[in-house]
């Protein structure tokens, strides 16, 4: 179990770092296709690291199998978004 | 001060400046925005407060479609966003007071309390296998205040006929919706194919595991109105003419079971809407799913809006 | 293990409110629906974590239901015409 | 200080600001808003105290869980009526404000 747990401690530390990027990226870019490139890199990868570091926790494979099913929705719905407000950006004439 | 305290006091922190940020934000957009964020970190205070179910409905219901339904409205107008003045500043610091009041009786009355807390979980939990299910809070809402639910699905009937009432005259029976969306954004139209699907098989997972673990007929209708509401979003299929005879069928037949399998309780030695043991899984799978369905229709349309197309 | 993943999911908490805190005063309503779009993910992840990390049951099927409503705000946003 | 007390005294705050939020702002769809606030403080309050009222092997009191769920579902209908009037008002006089435009602006 302890490989499990410093897996875990690796992975879901990794994702936080990524949180951190996402977020010092949203902040810092200068305009709004920059910080959608921020966002949702980010953001998406660290989900994704978390719900890995998660996997050694979980005592089902349903449950294992249920986070990765949340990561992969979360990756549908934020490759939908990042489509749909690039468009609305680039229509908008951008800020 | 341990970890877990920190993690709550956090997300109260949050709760609360997104709460401020609502009533100060200069438009209604960003207020919406930050409503949006509010109900998704509520449900993580449900959750904290062990409220599974509950914490299911605010993602769902409370942040998810509400939050949508308030997103379409202050875009649509923001053309209007007269700047009405706001009242004179003593006006503003009677309210403050008055609201400051408020807000100290209740924190008052959360921390003074002494005494047990008057619970009713035993009785609850006592008559659960007879009803074969273990989630008390599936066995309230279906079995012990079976009243409320059929209540609450008449409440959203009527929230409902209010907002059909709203349309012109010409167009009654008609479409709701301003004009037929076409199916012209890509991306869009791939998450429209690709997510009800999985929304579906979801949505009757969460009503299927609402018998035991946190689930049930309102988390699985809301998930399956607002897959329904993105395949019209996209353009894929259009809203239905609300004098369509399925529409009328789907949104009166979920109070109309509920009903009906009340008076069967008559027939029997219990009383209305009271199961009998020997048959109560059965019945409530038949009447949660039936439930669903009606929800989802309900919600859908709801958000849909009054008819504004010829059918 | 468990004060390790509550730390975490404190942390992406306050990480996701610093970039919402500031972006919610963003120019253009689009940076907006991008801060609630961020929130969502990292909701989903401190939720994951307070999840694994006190037991709660429902967890992930709470985090199941955000994950599906995820793009609904934005795709409401974009249909009704918004733009930045 | 337990968890359950603290969550009590984040819905006594999202009580207050609501009301204030609802007394003060001049838009219709921001009292409407406030009003949803005012809605999840007190639906909180109920959480706080079904947590309080854990008991048999329950996380929490499940009669006031089920009560919020069913105001949740009702707040909801709620608001999308309320949204779906402030629209046709909108539709028809196109402004937002109920109040009756000064006279200077009649003329």
């Amino acid at each position: 179990m302890l490989v499990g747990n410093i897996a875990t401690v690796v992975l879901v530390s990794l994702g936080a770092v990524f949180f951190l990027a996402g977020t010092v990226g949203l902040l810092r870019f200068p305009d709004s296709m920059t910080r959608l490139h921020a966002l949702t890199k980010a953001d998406n990868l660290g989900l994704g690291l978390v719900v890995l570091g998660l996997l050694p926790q979980v005592d089902s494979v349903l449950a294992a199998l249920k986070l990765v099913a949340v990561w992969v929705l979360t990756q549908l719905a934020g490759a939908t978004v990042t489509q749909l407000v690039a468009r609305a950006v680039w229509r908008g004439g951008g800020s | 001060m341990s970890l877990a305290l920190l993690a709550d006091a956090a997300l109260v922190l949050l709760v609360l400046g997104l709460a401020f940020w609502i009533n100060a934000a200069s438009r209604a957009f960003p207020a919406v925005v930050g409503y949006v964020a509010f109900g998704l970190l509520l449900a993580l205070a449900w959750l904290r407060l062990s409220a599974g179910d509950v914490a299911m409905t605010e993602a769902a219901v409370g942040s998810g479609v509400t939050g949508a339904v308030l997103i379409a409205a202050s875009v649509r107008l923001r053309s209007a966003e007269t700047e009405a003045p706001p009242p004179a500043l003593p006006l503003r610091l009677l309210a403050l007071l008055l609201s400051g009041l408020v807000t100290a009786a209740l924190a008052g009355l959360v921390l003074w309390t002494t005494g047990p807390a008057p619970s009713l979980a035993d009785q609850a939990v006592q008559h659960l296998p007879g009803l074969g299910m273990g989630n008390a809070v599936t066995g309230v809402l279906i079995a012990y205040r079976a009243l409320d639910t059929l209540l609450e699905k008449v409440v959203l009937l009527l929230a409902l006929m209010g907002i059909w009432s709203l349309a012109k005259d010409r167009y009654w029976g008609g479409i709701p919706g301003p004009s037929r969306i076409q199916p012209t954004n890509g991306a869009l139209i791939l998450l429209a194919r690709l997510l009800p699907p999985i929304g579906i098989v979801v949505a009757v997972y969460i009503l299927w595991v609402g018998a035991t673990d946190p689930g049930g007929a309102f988390q699985g209708g809301a998930i399956l109105a607002a897959m329904w509401l993105l395949v019209m979003l996209a353009g894929l299929r259009d809203a239905p003419a609300i004098s369509r005879p399925w529409v009328r069928l789907c949104v009166t037949v979920g109070p109309a079971a509920f009903i009906a399998v009340g008076l069967t309780g008559f027939a029997l030695p219990n009383g209305f809407l009271s199961y009998p043991d020997s048959i109560a899984k059965p019945l409530i799978i038949a009447v949660e799913s039936v439930l669903t369905l009606s929800i989802a229709v309900i919600l859908g349309l709801l958000v849909a809006g009054p008819p504004e197309r010829q059918p | 293990m468990t004060e390790f993943l509550l730390a975490a999911s404190v942390f992406i908490l306050l990480m996701v409110a610093v970039g919402l805190l500031r972006v919610l005063r963003g120019p253009a309503d689009i940076d907006r629906m991008m801060a609630a779009q961020l929130l969502g993910t990292g909701g989903i992840a401190a939720l994951l974590l307070l999840g694994t990390a006190t037991a709660l049951p429902g967890a992930v099927d709470v985090a199941l239901t955000l994950a599906l409503l995820a793009a609904f705000a934005a795709v409401m946003f974009v249909h009704s015409g918004g733009s930045s | 200080m337990t968890p359950a007390t603290l969550y009590g005294l984040c819905s006594a705050v999202l009580v207050g600001a609501g009301l204030y939020g609802a007394l003060v702002n001049p838009q219709p769809l921001r009292k409407i808003l406030a009003l949803n606030l005012l809605g999840s403080g007190t639906f909180l309050l109920f959480g706080v105290i079904a947590r309080r009222g854990a008991a048999a092997g329950l996380g929490g009191d499940p009669v006031p869980q089920a009560m919020v769920i069913t105001g949740i579902v009702v707040a909801f209908s709620a608001t999308a009526l309320a949204v779906a009037l402030l629209l046709r008002v909108y539709q028809e006089t196109g402004r937002t404000t109920l109040e009756q435009p000064a006279p200077k602006d009649v003329v």
